[in-house]
């Protein structure tokens, strides 16, 4: 595993855990927005 | 971007995923290019730069849930509680980063995984902290009772930390690894390391906060919603 | 016993706000109204079994929140379930009690228990497992722990619920036995029962107290 | 300010007012009804003795009777029952309370919170004891080693250790109390908060059974004692919020 693979890898993981997380926000504060202004009007 | 900030909506908040976007940016292209390589390890240890700011963030998202666990148990205001459980559930996230990174870090340094070094294997059982304290929250109703039970527990785990911390030093001492080198890293040698590492933390620091803002908003937003939902009901 | 605008909330819902209300000695109190609107929390807070948000509750003297063990020691409490230990005889639940409430002394317990259990006729039950009883006696065993160590005021959380006609006749001599040396505070959503038993009825809507009058006016 | 009218004496109530002695009679009841309670129905203590046993077994199994290296597996060999006895103890402290709704007996009693919080930790203490009674002594037999040193300093750094498993399972057991999954939630908490305790009574068994001395073991008892100083602090304070909402 060359060094560059090695940090490729590392910052991926970093990264992509952090997307997955904010996708997973993401498309909470969708649902919730819709059910908040449907309660709304 | 723009999905981020729209609970708000103030032009303020448009700003913030921006600003973070390019520090991060920056902090990537100091890790990558331009600290200069590490005279024992060579570029391999650029690996540290990013799995030492997810483990101080693990730590301090840590700290954040012990503080605001404390506070709420004294106001009984219910945002400290938002911020106890938001802050464990982005602590949680970064700390599987830095387990995995660490992870990886240890074996390009000393070839192997997992070498029960005291602050690996701390890093393991603030996870089992985190791990506990949500699935914990997910298992109580009643918001009141969840907010002031998870809050005790918040404290408790929270010192309980240290003290796993200095049993693993004590057991390390005990078992030595062959393979532990000399020092872990020069880092106070080499100021472009330095730098790099500084410009790294800030740029995930930033990171966390703007996660830990927007997470807080939504459990907001349940809460709002939940308390409509009680209104109609009622 | 007096409460001045005594309140009880979780984040922005009030379980009850603002509740003033003043009970005499020897006098049987009823809290009306629906439920859920606050009956419960209200009798909770005053048995010290829950701590209220705000506002201040006293008891003989002893504020709730400071003097709490004094407050304790002279209060009885009755909720829907018994808190006795099933597996546990009548005689060890009682003096398990009596101790916590601070009686030492074997003989004192030993008599203690006689006359209680003797006034409620049901003496020759004391030394069997409480989980062998029926629910008429788990009750009456029930009701001699909360009068165990002889409280000033004595809290029951809808005692009348789920009584036939005959345990409804009974509690209410017992009410007014107890009356002449103890205060009665009790909960009730059944507006004919509240009326008939206490002296002096406060009704509660969402919290708040809405009106407290004299029973048969 | 309205004078206080005096608790009128009725019945020789022997009302002691001294706060200590107070603290030691309300734990030491809630304790001695907790015993008490469990002789009565003693499937407990049937379960620990099975536990105790099949374990020792399995592991006499795995190692046969003159297994010349047993010395190493020895601290692991004892604590992971005794860990497990306890994690079946910590369910029944507060949570066969709240299920019963005897806790808001326990709540309306003139007692301290910490009173209960001590009874009910003595109480998983004994428990755990008792498993430790079961356990180490058999196990010594089955798989015929013994402590290269003297006995009282093995009693000390088990009894230290369970004291230290035990306070931590007298705070679980209560705060499992308001969760739904009761049994499943309970490691899930602990697990947090034992390796500071467990790591240093593993250490110092291990060198207990290859004869050790006191000062050898010295820095694990320190951590063990640290472990247990703070955790009652912090308890002391805390566990009022625990009971009372």
């Amino acid at each position: 595993m060359t060094t560059l693979e090695l940090l490729f890898t590392v910052s991926a993981i970093f990264w992509v855990l952090i997307f997955l997380y904010l996708t997973w926000l993401h498309r909470k504060i969708m649902k919730i927005s819709k059910k908040l202004n449907k309660l709304k009007v | 971007m723009n999905m981020f900030y729209m609970i708000k909506g103030e032009n303020m908040k448009k700003i913030y995923p921006i600003i973070i976007f390019l520090v991060n940016l920056a902090a990537l292209y100091m890790i990558f290019l331009w600290a200069p390589p590490e005279r024992t390890l060579g570029d391999s240890y650029r690996v540290f730069f990013i799995h030492t700011p997810s483990a101080w963030i693990s730590y301090l998202a840590f700290t954040i849930t012990f503080v605001s666990s404390i506070l709420y148990l004294k106001t009984r205001n219910f945002k400290w509680d938002l911020y106890a459980s938001s802050s464990a559930l982005l602590g949680l996230l970064f700390c599987i980063i830095a387990i995995i990174t660490g992870a990886i870090w240890a074996k390009v340094a000393w070839g192997l995984y997992w070498n029960w070094d005291p602050r690996q294997t701390t890093t393991l059982v603030l996870m089992l902290a985190y791990l506990g304290y949500v699935s914990f929250r997910m298992a109580i109703n009643d918001k009141e009772q969840r907010a002031r039970v998870s809050s005790v527990l918040g404290i408790l785990a929270f010192i309980s930390i240290p003290l796993s911390y200095l049993s693993t030093i004590i057991w390390a001492t005990i078992h030595p690894m062959p393979l532990i080198p000399t020092s872990k890293l020069q880092i106070g040698v080499e100021p472009a390391i330095l730098q790099t590492l500084l410009t790294s933390t800030f740029a995930v620091t930033l990171l966390f906060l703007w996660m830990l803002y927007i997470t807080v908003e939504m459990y907001r937003t349940i809460d709002t919603v939940e308390s409509v939902k009680m209104e109609n009901v009622k | 016993m007096k409460t001045s605008n005594l309140s009880k909330s979780y984040g922005d819902i009030f379980a009850i706000r603002d509740v003033s209300i003043e009970i005499n000695q020897g006098e049987i109190f009823g809290l009306m109204g629906p439920n859920g609107a606050g009956k419960s929390t209200l009798i909770r807070i005053l048995s010290t079994l829950t701590k209220s948000s705000s506002g201040e509750a006293s008891i003989f003297g002893y504020n709730l929140r400071k003097d709490q063990r004094q407050v304790k020691k002279l209060i009885g409490i009755v909720l829907h379930h018994n808190l006795l230990y099933d597996e546990l005889t009548a005689k060890e639940n009682l003096s398990y009690y009596l101790r916590l409430y601070g009686f030492r002394n074997k003989e004192t317990i030993e008599k203690i228990i006689f006359e209680k259990t003797s006034q409620f006729n049901i003496v020759d039950r004391v030394e069997d497992q409480i989980g062998t009883l029926s629910s008429g006696q788990r009750k009456r065993f029930d009701i001699i722990r909360a009068t165990i160590h002889n409280p000033k005021l004595l809290l029951l959380d809808e005692p009348f619920s789920g009584l036939d006609r005959q345990g409804i006749a009974q509690l209410k001599d017992f009410f007014n036995s107890t009356k002449k040396n103890s205060t009665i505070l009790f909960s009730t959503h059944n507006q004919q029962i509240g009326e008939e038993v206490s002296d002096r009825i406060a009704t509660l809507e969402k919290g708040r107290i809405i009106e407290t009058k004299t029973s048969g006016d | 300010m309205k004078p206080k009218p005096q608790v009128t004496k009725t019945m020789e109530d022997e009302v002691s007012h001294n706060q200590i002695t107070n603290f030691f009679n309300d734990a030491w009841q809630i304790l001695l009804k907790d015993l008490r309670l469990e002789l009565r129905r003693k499937y407990e203590i049937y379960s620990i003795i099975i536990l105790a046993l099949i374990s020792n077994l399995s592991f006499g199994f795995a190692l046969g009777p003159s297994n010349p290296n047993v010395t190493d597996f020895i601290s692991g060999m004892l604590w992971v029952p005794i860990l497990f006895i306890g994690m079946l103890g910590f369910t029944t402290g507060f949570v066969r309370e709240m299920d019963r709704g005897s806790i808001e007996g326990l709540r309306a009693a003139p007692i301290s919170p910490q009173a209960i919080l001590a009874g009910k930790t003595v109480y998983i203490f004994l428990l755990m004891c008792g498993g430790a009674i079961i356990i180490i002594p058999s196990s010594m037999a089955i798989l015929n080693y013994s402590f290269h040193s003297n006995g009282f300093l093995v009693l000390l750094v088990v009894a230290l250790g369970i004291l230290n498993i035990a306070v931590i399972g007298s705070i679980v057991s209560a705060l499992a109390m308001y969760s739904q999954s009761r049994a499943l939630i309970i490691p899930a908490l602990s697990m947090p908060l034992l390796p500071g305790t467990i790591i240093p009574s593993i250490l110092a068994t291990g060198k207990l059974a290859v004869g050790a001395d006191i000062n050898s073991i010295l820095p694990e008892l320190q951590i063990n004692l640290a472990f247990l100083l703070l955790m009652i602090a912090t308890l002391w304070i805390t566990f009022e919020y625990v009971l009372y909402d």
